[in-house]
C-alpha cells in the first residue's frame, strides 16, 4: 500500500522545492541531483545540489531536458561513496539508469530515486522560445495544452511516462493547481516520505482516467511512427537516403544514455582508414563518400544497444542534420526487444540478453 | 610508421606438387598478388613446405627486408607451425605470418580452373590484407608439473602408466572398476601367437601395483579437470569400497561367507554369479574386494547381515565409507578409456538373448577361459560339447544401420576362436565373413593356419539365425541362413552353437570424459586425435594424449604401441619442464575499458577479473584459452583476442569482397 | 466406440474373418463404419508400377474418411495396413507428391487435407477386449502368427522380427501361448497363385515350426496369411493344424458360438481342438 | 549493370570456427567433396568471438550472404562459445531484415569436425539459396 503526500505552494516549482529542500535540511540525503536553471539560461541542467540553501534554481517539472540525465546520475553514483544521494529523474532516465546498473556503470546503493511523472520534454530551442514568453514554464506547461503539443516527437509516442523503480513518484496528473503529489513506490520511499513529514493525501480520483487517455493517445502515435519508419527504412537504399546528411559527428552516441562505452569503437584505431584502403574502396565502387563507415556506424550501434534502447529521443534531439535517429532506433529496438522478450529498465535482475545463453535450443530460434 | 618498418610483404604460392598447381593457375595468382599494396615479392614454388621452400622465405626476409609473410598452400592446420618456424628462423616474429588455404578450400573442391584461380586470388589477397595488421606476439613459459594422470586401467592405461613411471615421473592411474586389467583380463588366448592373456597380463598388473612411481586409484572416477597443459588440476572421486584397502589382506574369506551369491558376474559376461562382496576375478589388482551396495543385504536392503564383517580378521569391512575426493596436479593427461562390445540384442534376426546357444565374442572368451564359468571347457548350456559352431563376423560393424566402420579385431579373434574350438572340441567350425581382414605381423599366416586346420569360410553376411528346422534330426539345433556369395547359393547350416563376433564401440561414459577434458569425438564417438597420420596420440587440447581404443578400434599390439607413444609424448612434455602458453589470448585495453564486466560474465574460464581500483577488467593470461567470447561481448572492442583483432578480421573480410 | 473400417478385398470372402469381426465388435459395442465405395488398396504390387498412382489409390481412402469425421482408419489386413501406411508416410514426407495426389483426387471430386492414422484391427481389440475370467482355453496352446508385413518395415506397433503384442493379447484373453520362431516369416502372400510350389514350401515351414513347438492351433491377423497357411496343409503328415483368425479366438473368449464366428469355414477343422469339456 | 540471374555469382562470406567447421572444410577438401567456388571462408577460433560488426561489415561490403559455421551444441572447444553466438542470431536477423536484407542471407549451422559431407551439403545449399535470392540489396550502392 502506497503512502501519499501532497504539497501545495504558490507554484508547482515551489511545491517541489519545499519537498526536496526538506530532504537536505532534515539530513535525509547528502545531495540531490535535480534539473536546475542557471543564472545564465532558462534551460534546466542536471545539477548536484548539496545545500538546502542552493535549491533556488531547481526546475525539474519544466518541459526540457537537454540530457538524458541517466548519464549524470551514473557519474555521481559510479561507486558507493558512503553518501546518500537523491536522484530526481524522468522515467526514461530511470530506465536507462537501470540498464547502466546492469552494465556496472553505477550502483544504486545508498541512492534514492525520485521519479517524475513526465508529460514530455521540448526540444531545447522550442523550450527557450516559450520560456522567453512564459516566466514559469513548469506551471504554464501544466495548464496550457497547446504547449503540451510542442513536446518532442519521441515524447509524443512515449507510453512509459509513469516512472518505475522510483522510491518516490512525483506527479501532477489529477492534482489541484500548484500542488504536487508524492507517492511511495518502495519501502525506502515509504519510510522517507513519512520522515519528510509532508501533508498526507489520498490518491487523487480521476488520475487513472487521465493516464489511460494519455496512454491511448501515445500508443496510437507510436504505432503510426513505427509503421511509417519501418516503411522508410525497409531497404538499405532507403536507409541511405534517410542518413544521407549524417556528418559522422557521433552526437547521437554521445547523447545516448545506454551507449556507455568510454570511447566509441568508431573513434578508435579499429575504424581508422588508411589512404590505400580508401583508394581501393573507391576503385571498387567507383567512388566512396568520406568519411566512410556511416552506415556501419549506425547499424553497429543498433547491434550494440537496440536491446537496451529506452526511447528517450535524445539522439534525434542532438542531430545537427535533423535525422530522425530516434525513430529508427526505437522502431528497430522494439523488434529486437520483442525477439528476446526483454524490456530495458524492467528489472535490475534481468540480464542483458547477449550476456546469457540457453543450453537448449528455443523453438523459433535459428537452427 | 617509419619507412624502416613499413610493411613489406612476401607472398609464396605453393604448387603442392600437382595438388594445387594444375587446378589453380599459380603463376597468375602470383602476378595478381604482386600488384597489391605493400607486396614486396610474390613467388610460386613447387613445395613451399620443403626445405628449399622454407629457405626461399628465409632468404627473402633477409635479402629483401620482408617483414610480413603469406604462404598460400594447404590448411593452416597442416603447416602453419612449419612456416611460422621458418619466419622465426629468419629473425621475424612468427606471428608476422598468415596462411591462405588454397588446397583444401580451393584446388581440391573446385572443378573449374578459372573459378579456382579467382577464388585463390581472393583468399591470398585476404591473407595479404590481414597480415598487414599482424602484430608481434610473445608467448610465456610455464613450468610443467612432473606427473601424469592416466584415465583407464586396461592394457592401454597400464602400459602408458608403466612407461611414464619408468621415465621417473609420478603417475596417477584412475580405473572405475574394482580392478585394473580391462578387457584383456577377460581374454583367454591372444592372436596370432596364442599367448595366454593372463600369463602376459598379470605380471604387468602386479608391476603397476608395485611400481613406486604409480599411485593406483581403482573403483574411482575422474570428477573434475581444470587448468591447462603442464598444470592440470584433477579431482578424483574414490567411490566407497566399503573395504579398507590398508587393512584388507585379500584372504577372500568375506567372499566365501557372503550369503548373497546370485549376483550376475559382470566379469564373466553374465555367464556366472558372484557374491555381493567380490573381486571381479581371482587375479584382481588390487586384490581387495568391493561391496556391491545394490546387492549387499546391509547396504542395499537395510537388513541385518554383516557376515563379511564378522569373519574379517583384520576388521577391514567398513559399511560407513563415503565417497572420497582427492585433488591431484598433473602435467599431462593420458586418456585410455577403451571400448565396449557392441550389444547385438538390437539385431533381432540373430536371436541373441532369445536362443541360449548364441554367444557374443566376449562371452565366448569367458567360456574359453580357465577362470571362466566352465573353467575353460567349451560346452553348451546343456553341458554337451558342440559338434558344429558358426562364427558370424561383422556383427554391428560395417553395417550402416549400426556401426559403419570395421572394428579391426573381429576377423582375427574369430579365427582365434576357430582354432581354439578345433583344438578343444574338434567341432566343425564355420566362419561367415564379409572380407577377411588380417593385416598385421603373422596375421595372414594365422588365417592360412586355421584354414589348414579345417575351418570352413563362407563369404556372406548372415541373414538370420533361427531354430526353425528343416530336418527333424536337427531338433534343438540352430540354423544359420546366409548367402554364400562365392557359390551364389543360400546356405542353411544347422549348428549347435553360434558366436557373434561383435564390434567395438566407445566405452560407456567416454562422452562424459570427453566433456570433462574438452575432447571432441568423431561421428562414431571415438576421441579425435590431433592429426590422423602425424599426430595420432595428441589431441586438440594441449597436454592431453590418447592411448588405445578410445581413439578407435585397435588390437593389443597396436594398443600397447600407441600407449607407449602417448606416454612418450607425455614424457617429452614433462622432461622439457616448461611449456609456452599460446599467444592468441585475450587482451583488454584499459584505456578503452568501460568496466561493464560483460567480458567477465561471458568468460567460461573465469579468466578475467575486475580491478576495482581502476574499474577495468584484467585478463589472467594463464587461464585464458583465447575463445574470444569477451571480445564479442565488448562493444568498444577494448577486449579482443590477439591475432584475431577487429582490424585483422575486418581487413580479411574487406579483401575477400574486393 | 465407433471406428472407421476399411475391409480390403479379401476380408469378406475369407473364412470367417468378417463374421467373427462383426460378432466380436457387436459384443464389445464397437460400431464398424465401413468406408463407402472403397477400392483395392493396390497392395504391394502397385508401388512397383507407379508411385503416384499407387499413392493415390491408397490415399483415395484418406479422402473418403475425411467427411466421415474420423481421425483413424482401421483395417484387418496386413497388406492393406502396410500399403496404407506406406502411402501415408510418403505423403507426409513429400510435399510435391502430396500436391499431385491432391490433384488426382480432386479430379475425382475428392478433397484430401489430412492423413488419418492407420491402425490394425488387432490394436483396436487389444484395447477393447476385457481380461479373461474363464479357464476354458487356458490349456489350448495357440501359436501366434503375424505374417511379414504387420511389424515391418516400420516397427511402430512392435519389434520387427519377434513381436509380442499378439502373444500378450492371447494370454490376456485366456489362451495358452506357444512360443515359436516363425511368427513373422513370409507365407508367400499373393505370390501363392503364381509360384505355387515355392509358397507351399514357405507356408509348410511355418506350420512345421509352429506344430513342432507344440501348438494346437494357429491364429492369424490377415486374410491372406490365414488362407495360405490353411491351404498349405495337405495333411499327409498327420492331422493338420487349424488356422484361425484372432477375432475368432476373441469371439470364443467372449463366449460366442463357433458357428457365429465362421469357424466352420476353416479348411482344417478346428472343431476337435476347440471342443472343451 | 543489371545481370541476368544465371550470370549472378554470389559472394558469400563464411565465418567458421577453427575446431569444427574449418576442420570439416579441410575434411571435405581431403575427401574431394566439391562445392561451388562462391564461398570465402574466414577462420575464427570460435563462433563465440564473432562480433556483430563482422557480419555487418560483410553485408555492407557487398556480401550476398553470410554463413556462420560452429560446433554442435555440447561440442564447443570452448564449452559454450557457440551457444553465446546462437543467442545473438535473433538480434542480427531482426536488424538486417529491417534494413531490407532477407534474414535468410544470414545462416548459422552446426557442422562438426568429422562432417565433411555435411559441410559440402550446407555450403552448397546456402549458395543455392542465395543464388535464387539474387544479389544483395547493398550491391551497387555508392555510399555506405
Amino acid at each position: 500500500m502506497s503512502v501519499y503526500a501532497m504539497v501545495k505552494e504558490k507554484s508547482l516549482t515551489e511545491a517541489v522545492k519545499t519537498a526536496l529542500t526538506r530532504l537536505l535540511s532534515q539530513d535525509l540525503v547528502d545531495a540531490v541531483l535535480v534539473a536546475a536553471k542557471s543564472p545564465y539560461s532558462a534551460l534546466p541542467m542536471p545539477t548536484l545540489v548539496a545545500e538546502a540553501s542552493a535549491m533556488d534554481g531547481i526546475d525539474p517539472l519544466a518541459p526540457a531536458a537537454p540530457f538524458n540525465a541517466a548519464r549524470q546520475a551514473a557519474t555521481v553514483s559510479r561507486q558507493a561513496t558512503g553518501k546518500r544521494l537523491a536522484l530526481v529523474l524522468r522515467p526514461c532516465e530511470i530506465r536507462a539508469l537501470i540498464e547502466l546498473v546492469k552494465l556496472n556503470q553505477c550502483t544504486l546503493e545508498n541512492v534514492v530515486i525520485i521519479g517524475i511523472e513526465c508529460l514530455g520534454r521540448m526540444e531545447n530551442e522550442v523550450f527557450l522560445n516559450h520560456a522567453a514568453v512564459h516566466a514559469d514554464m513548469a506551471a504554464e506547461f501544466q495548464k496550457n495544452t497547446s504547449l503540451q503539443d510542442d513536446i518532442t516527437r519521441t515524447c509524443k509516442m512515449c507510453e512509459q511516462f509513469t516512472p518505475t523503480h522510483a522510491d518516490i513518484v512525483m506527479s501532477t496528473l489529477g492534482a489541484p493547481e500548484n500542488a504536487v503529489l508524492f507517492a511511495s513506490g518502495t519501502e525506502t520511499g515509504e519510510a522517507l516520505l513519512k520522515e519528510l513529514g509532508l501533508p498526507t493525501a489520498e490518491n487523487p480520483a480521476g488520475s487513472e482516467t487521465v493516464t489511460r487517455q494519455l496512454l491511448e493517445k501515445r500508443a496510437a502515435c507510436k504505432k503510426e511512427v513505427f509503421a511509417e519508419t519501418s516503411e522508410k527504412i525497409n531497404s538499405i537504399e532507403k536507409f541511405e537516403q534517410m542518413i544521407a546528411t549524417c556528418l559522422n559527428c557521433y552526437n547521437c552516441r554521445q547523447a545516448c544514455p545506454v551507449c556507455y562505452c568510454r570511447e566509441c569503437v568508431f573513434l578508435t584505431d579499429v575504424f581508422a582508414a588508411r589512404p590505400e584502403a580508401l583508394l581501393r574502396r573507391a576503385q571498387k565502387r567507383g567512388a566512396v563518400k568520406l568519411p566512410t563507415d556511416t552506415t556501419m556506424f549506425h547499424l553497429t550501434r543498433l547491434s550494440h544497444i537496440a536491446h537496451s534502447c529506452v526511447g528517450c529521443g535524445q539522439c534525434s534531439s542532438v542531430c545537427p542534420s535533423n535525422i530522425p535517429v530516434a525513430d529508427i532506433f526505437t522502431t528497430v529496438a522494439a523488434q529486437v526487444q520483442a525477439r528476446y522478450d526483454y524490456v530495458p529498465g524492467r528489472d535490475v535482475g534481468e540480464p542483458i540478453p547477449y550476456l546469457m545463453f540457453e543450453e537448449k535450443q528455443k523453438s523459433g530460434e535459428s537452427k | 610508421m617509419t619507412t624502416q618498418n613499413k610493411p613489406r610483404i612476401g607472398v609464396y604460392i605453393c604448387h603442392c606438387g600437382m595438388n594445387i598447381a594444375p587446378r589453380v593457375d599459380v603463376e597468375e595468382v602470383a602476378r595478381f598478388i604482386q600488384e597489391l599494396d605493400h607486396v614486396a615479392v610474390a613467388r610460386d614454388y613447387k613445395f613451399m613446405c620443403s626445405n628449399p621452400g622454407q629457405d626461399m622465405i628465409i632468404h627473402d626476409i633477409k635479402e629483401l627486408g620482408l617483414n610480413r609473410v603469406v604462404v598460400a598452400s594447404c590448411s593452416p592446420r597442416m603447416h602453419e607451425k612449419t612456416f611460422r618456424n621458418a619466419v622465426k628462423t629468419a629473425g621475424l616474429n612468427p606471428y608476422y605470418f598468415q596462411m591462405a588455404n588454397i588446397r583444401e578450400q580451393v584446388s581440391w573442391v573446385t572443378k573449374d580452373s578459372r573459378e579456382a584461380t579467382e577464388k585463390a586470388k581472393s583468399l591470398v589477397a585476404a591473407a595479404v590484407g590481414r597480415v598487414f595488421f599482424h602484430q608481434p606476439l610473445d608467448t610465456r613459459e610455464v613450468t610443467v608439473a612432473k606427473s601424469v594422470l592416466v584415465i583407464g586401467g586396461g592394457i592401454a592405461g597400464m602400459q602408458a602408466a608403466l612407461t611414464s613411471a619408468n621415465a621417473g615421473y609420478q603417475v596417477y592411474l584412475v580405473e572405475r572398476e574394482p580392478s585394473i586389467g580391462g578387457h584383456m583380463a577377460k581374454f583367454d588366448k591372444t592372436f596370432p601367437t596364442l599367448d595366454c592373456a593372463a600369463c602376459i597380463m598379470t605380471p604387468k598388473m602386479v608391476d603397476v601395483l608395485q611400481h613406486p612411481g604409480i599411485t593406483l586409484f581403482t573403483w574411482s572416477e575422474v570428477e573434475k579437470v581444470e587448468g591447462f597443459i603442464g598444470n592440470f588440476e584433477v579431482t578424483v572421486k574414490k567411490k566407497p569400497r566399503y573395504v579398507d584397502e590398508t587393512k584388507c589382506t585379500g584372504c577372500g574369506t568375506c567372499m566365501q561367507k557372503c550369503p548373497t551369491k546370485k549376483v550376475i558376474s559382470e566379469f564373466n559376461e553374465g555367464l556366472s554369479y558372484r557374491t555381493a562382496i567380490y573381486t571381479p576375478f581371482p587375479q584382481a589388482v588390487p586384490n581387495v574386494p568391493v561391496i556391491d551396495a545394490d546387492h549387499c543385504r546391509v547396504l542395499g536392503q537395510n537388513k541385518k547381515c554383516g557376515v563379511c564383517a564378522k569373519f574379517c580378521e583384520t576388521k577391514a569391512i567398513d559399511f560407513e565409507q563415503k565417497p572420497e575426493f582427492v585433488t591431484l596436479k598433473a602435467g599431462a593427461i593420458i586418456t585410455a578409456t577403451g571400448f565396449q562390445a557392441f550389444n547385438p540384442t538390437s539385431l533381432e534376426q540373430y536371436g541373441y538373448g532369445r536362443f541360449p546357444e548364441v554367444y557374443t565374442s566376449l562371452e565366448f572368451e569367458r567360456l574359453n577361459n580357465a577362470t571362466g564359468p566352465t573353467s575353460g571347457k567349451v560346452v553348451m548350456k546343456n553341458g554337451k560339447v558342440p559338434e558344429r559352431v558358426a562364427i558370424i563376423h561383422c556383427v554391428g560393424s560395417r553395417d550402416t544401420r549400426h556401426r559403419k566402420y570395421c572394428s579391426r579385431v573381429c576377423c582375427m579373434y574369430s579365427m582365434k576362436f576357430a582354432h581354439l574350438l578345433r583344438e578343444k572340441t574338434g567341432a566343425e567350425v564355420w566362419e561367415f565373413y564379409i572380407d577377411i581382414r588380417s593385416p598385421g605381423k603373422l596375421y595372414e599366416e594365422f588365417y592360412n593356419r586355421v584354414q589348414e586346420e579345417g575351418v570352413r569360410f563362407i563369404r556372406g553376411r548372415v541373414a538370420e539365425i533361427t531354430d526353425i528346422i528343416d530336418d527333424p534330426g536337427d531338433q534343438g539345433r540352430l540354423t544359420v541362413i546366409a548367402e554364400s556369395t562365392l557359390t551364389r547359393r543360400t546356405v542353411r547350416l544347422p549348428v549347435d552353437m553360434v558366436v557373434l563376433s561383435v564390434g567395438l564401440e566407445p566405452a560407456k561414459g567416454s562422452e562424459d570424459i570427453g566433456r570433462l577434458l574438452g575432447l571432441s569425438r568423431d561421428g562414431d564417438g571415438w576421441f579425435n586425435e590431433l592429426h590422423a597420420k602425424l599426430a595420432p596420440v595428441a589431441t586438440p587440447i594441449n597436454g592431453i594424449f590418447l592411448a588405445g581404443c578410445c581413439q578407435g578400434p585397435k588390437d593389443i599390439p597396436d594398443t600397447v604401441a600407441q600407449s607407449m607413444g602417448a606416454a612418450g609424448e607425455a614424457i617429452a612434455l614433462l622432461a622439457r619442464g616448461k611449456v609456452t602458453t599460446q599467444a592468441e589470448i585475450s587482451r583488454i585495453d584499459p584505456d578503452l575499458c568501460s568496466g561493464c564486466k560483460s567480458c567477465i560474465e561471458s568468460c567460461t574460464y573465469s579468466a578475467i577479473r575486475f580491478d576495482e581500483a581502476r574499474k577495468v577488467a584484467v585478463v589472467n593470461e594463464a587461464l585464458c584459452m583465447g575463445c574470444g567470447s569477451c571480445a564479442a561481448a565488448c562493444p568498444s572492442s577494448a577486449a579482443g583476442v590477439k591475432h584475431f583483432t577487429d582490424k585483422q578480421v575486418m581487413a580479411e573480410i574487406e579483401a575477400l569482397l574486393m | 466406440m465407433k471406428i472407421c473400417f476399411y475391409p480390403g478385398c479379401s476380408f469378406a470372402t475369407s473364412a470367417g474373418y468378417r463374421e467373427s469381426t462383426e460378432a466380436v465388435c457387436r459384443k464389445l459395442d464397437i460400431e464398424l463404419n465401413e468406408i463407402p465405395d472403397w477400392n483395392c488398396c493396390g497392395a504391394t504390387v502397385m508401388f512397383g508400377d507407379n508411385k503416384l498412382r499407387a499413392t493415390a489409390l491408397a490415399a483415395r481412402h484418406f479422402a473418403l474418411v475425411q467427411p466421415m469425421g474420423f481421425a483413424e482408419l482401421v483395417t484387418g489386413c496386413n497388406a492393406c495396413y502396410a500399403t496404407l501406411r506406406k502411402a501415408a508416410r510418403l505423403l507426409a514426407a513429400d510435399e510435391e507428391l502430396f500436391r499431385k495426389t491432391q490433384a488426382v483426387l480432386h479430379n475425382l471430386g475428392l478433397d484430401l487435407d489430412r492423413i488419418p492414422k492407420i491402425r490394425h484391427l488387432l490394436e483396436v481389440l487389444v484395447e477393447a477386449m476385457p481380461d479373461s475370467t474363464s479357464d476354458k482355453y487356458k490349456t489350448l496352446a495357440v501359436g501366434a502368427y503375424y505374417g511379414c508385413q504387420l511389424t515391418r518395415p516400420d516397427q511402430e506397433l512392435d519389434k520387427g522380427n519377434y513381436p509380442q503384442i499378439l502373444e500378450h493379447f492371447l494370454s490376456r484373453i485366456g489362451f495358452a501361448v506357444q512360443e515359436h520362431s516363425a511368427s513373422t516369416r513370409c507365407c508367400g502372400a499373393s505370390h501363392a497363385v503364381i509360384y505355387q510350389n515355392e509358397c507351399q514350401g514357405l507356408s509348410q515351414r511355418i506350420i512345421g515350426e509352429i506344430k513342432g513347438k507344440g501348438a494346437q492351433v494357429i491364429t492369424t491377423v490377415c486374410p491372406l496369411c490365414q488362407f495360405n497357411l490353411d491351404l498349405a496343409q495337405n495333411q499327409k503328415n498327420g492331422p493338420g493344424l487349424p488356422v484361425t483368425y484372432f477375432t475368432q479366438l476373441a469371439g470364443l473368449a467372449l463366449g460366442l458360438a463357433p458357428a457365429e464366428l465362421g469357424l466352420n469355414k476353416l479348411l482344417v477343422s478346428a472343431d476337435k481342438v476347440l471342443t472343451r469339456p | 549493370m543489371v545481370k541476368s540471374m544465371s550470370d549472378f555469382q554470389p559472394k558469400i562470406i563464411a565465418l567458421v570456427c577453427n575446431w569444427c567447421t574449418y576442420t570439416a572444410a579441410d575434411l571435405a577438401g581431403t575427401s574431394r567433396l566439391g562445392y561451388p567456388a562462391n564461398i570465402r571462408m574466414v577462420r575464427m577460433m570460435c563462433t563465440g568471438m564473432i562480433d556483430p560488426k563482422y557480419i555487418l561489415k560483410a553485408f555492407l561490403d557487398g556480401a550476398d550472404g553470410v554463413f556462420i559455421g560452429g560446433c554442435h551444441p555440447g561440442d564447443c572447444h570452448y564449452i559454450n562459445g557457440n551457444l553465446k553466438f546462437r543467442k545473438r542470431m535473433p538480434g542480427m536477423e531482426t536488424i538486417i531484415k529491417q534494413f531490407g536484407f532477407d534474414e535468410n542471407r544470414l545462416r548459422l549451422r552446426w557442422i562438426g569436425a568429422s562432417e565433411g559431407p555435411e559441410f559440402q551439403h550446407h555450403i552448397t545449399d546456402f549458395i543455392q539459396t542465395i543464388q535464387e535470392m539474387g544479389p544483395s540489396p547493398a550491391q551497387g550502392l555508392m555510399v555506405l
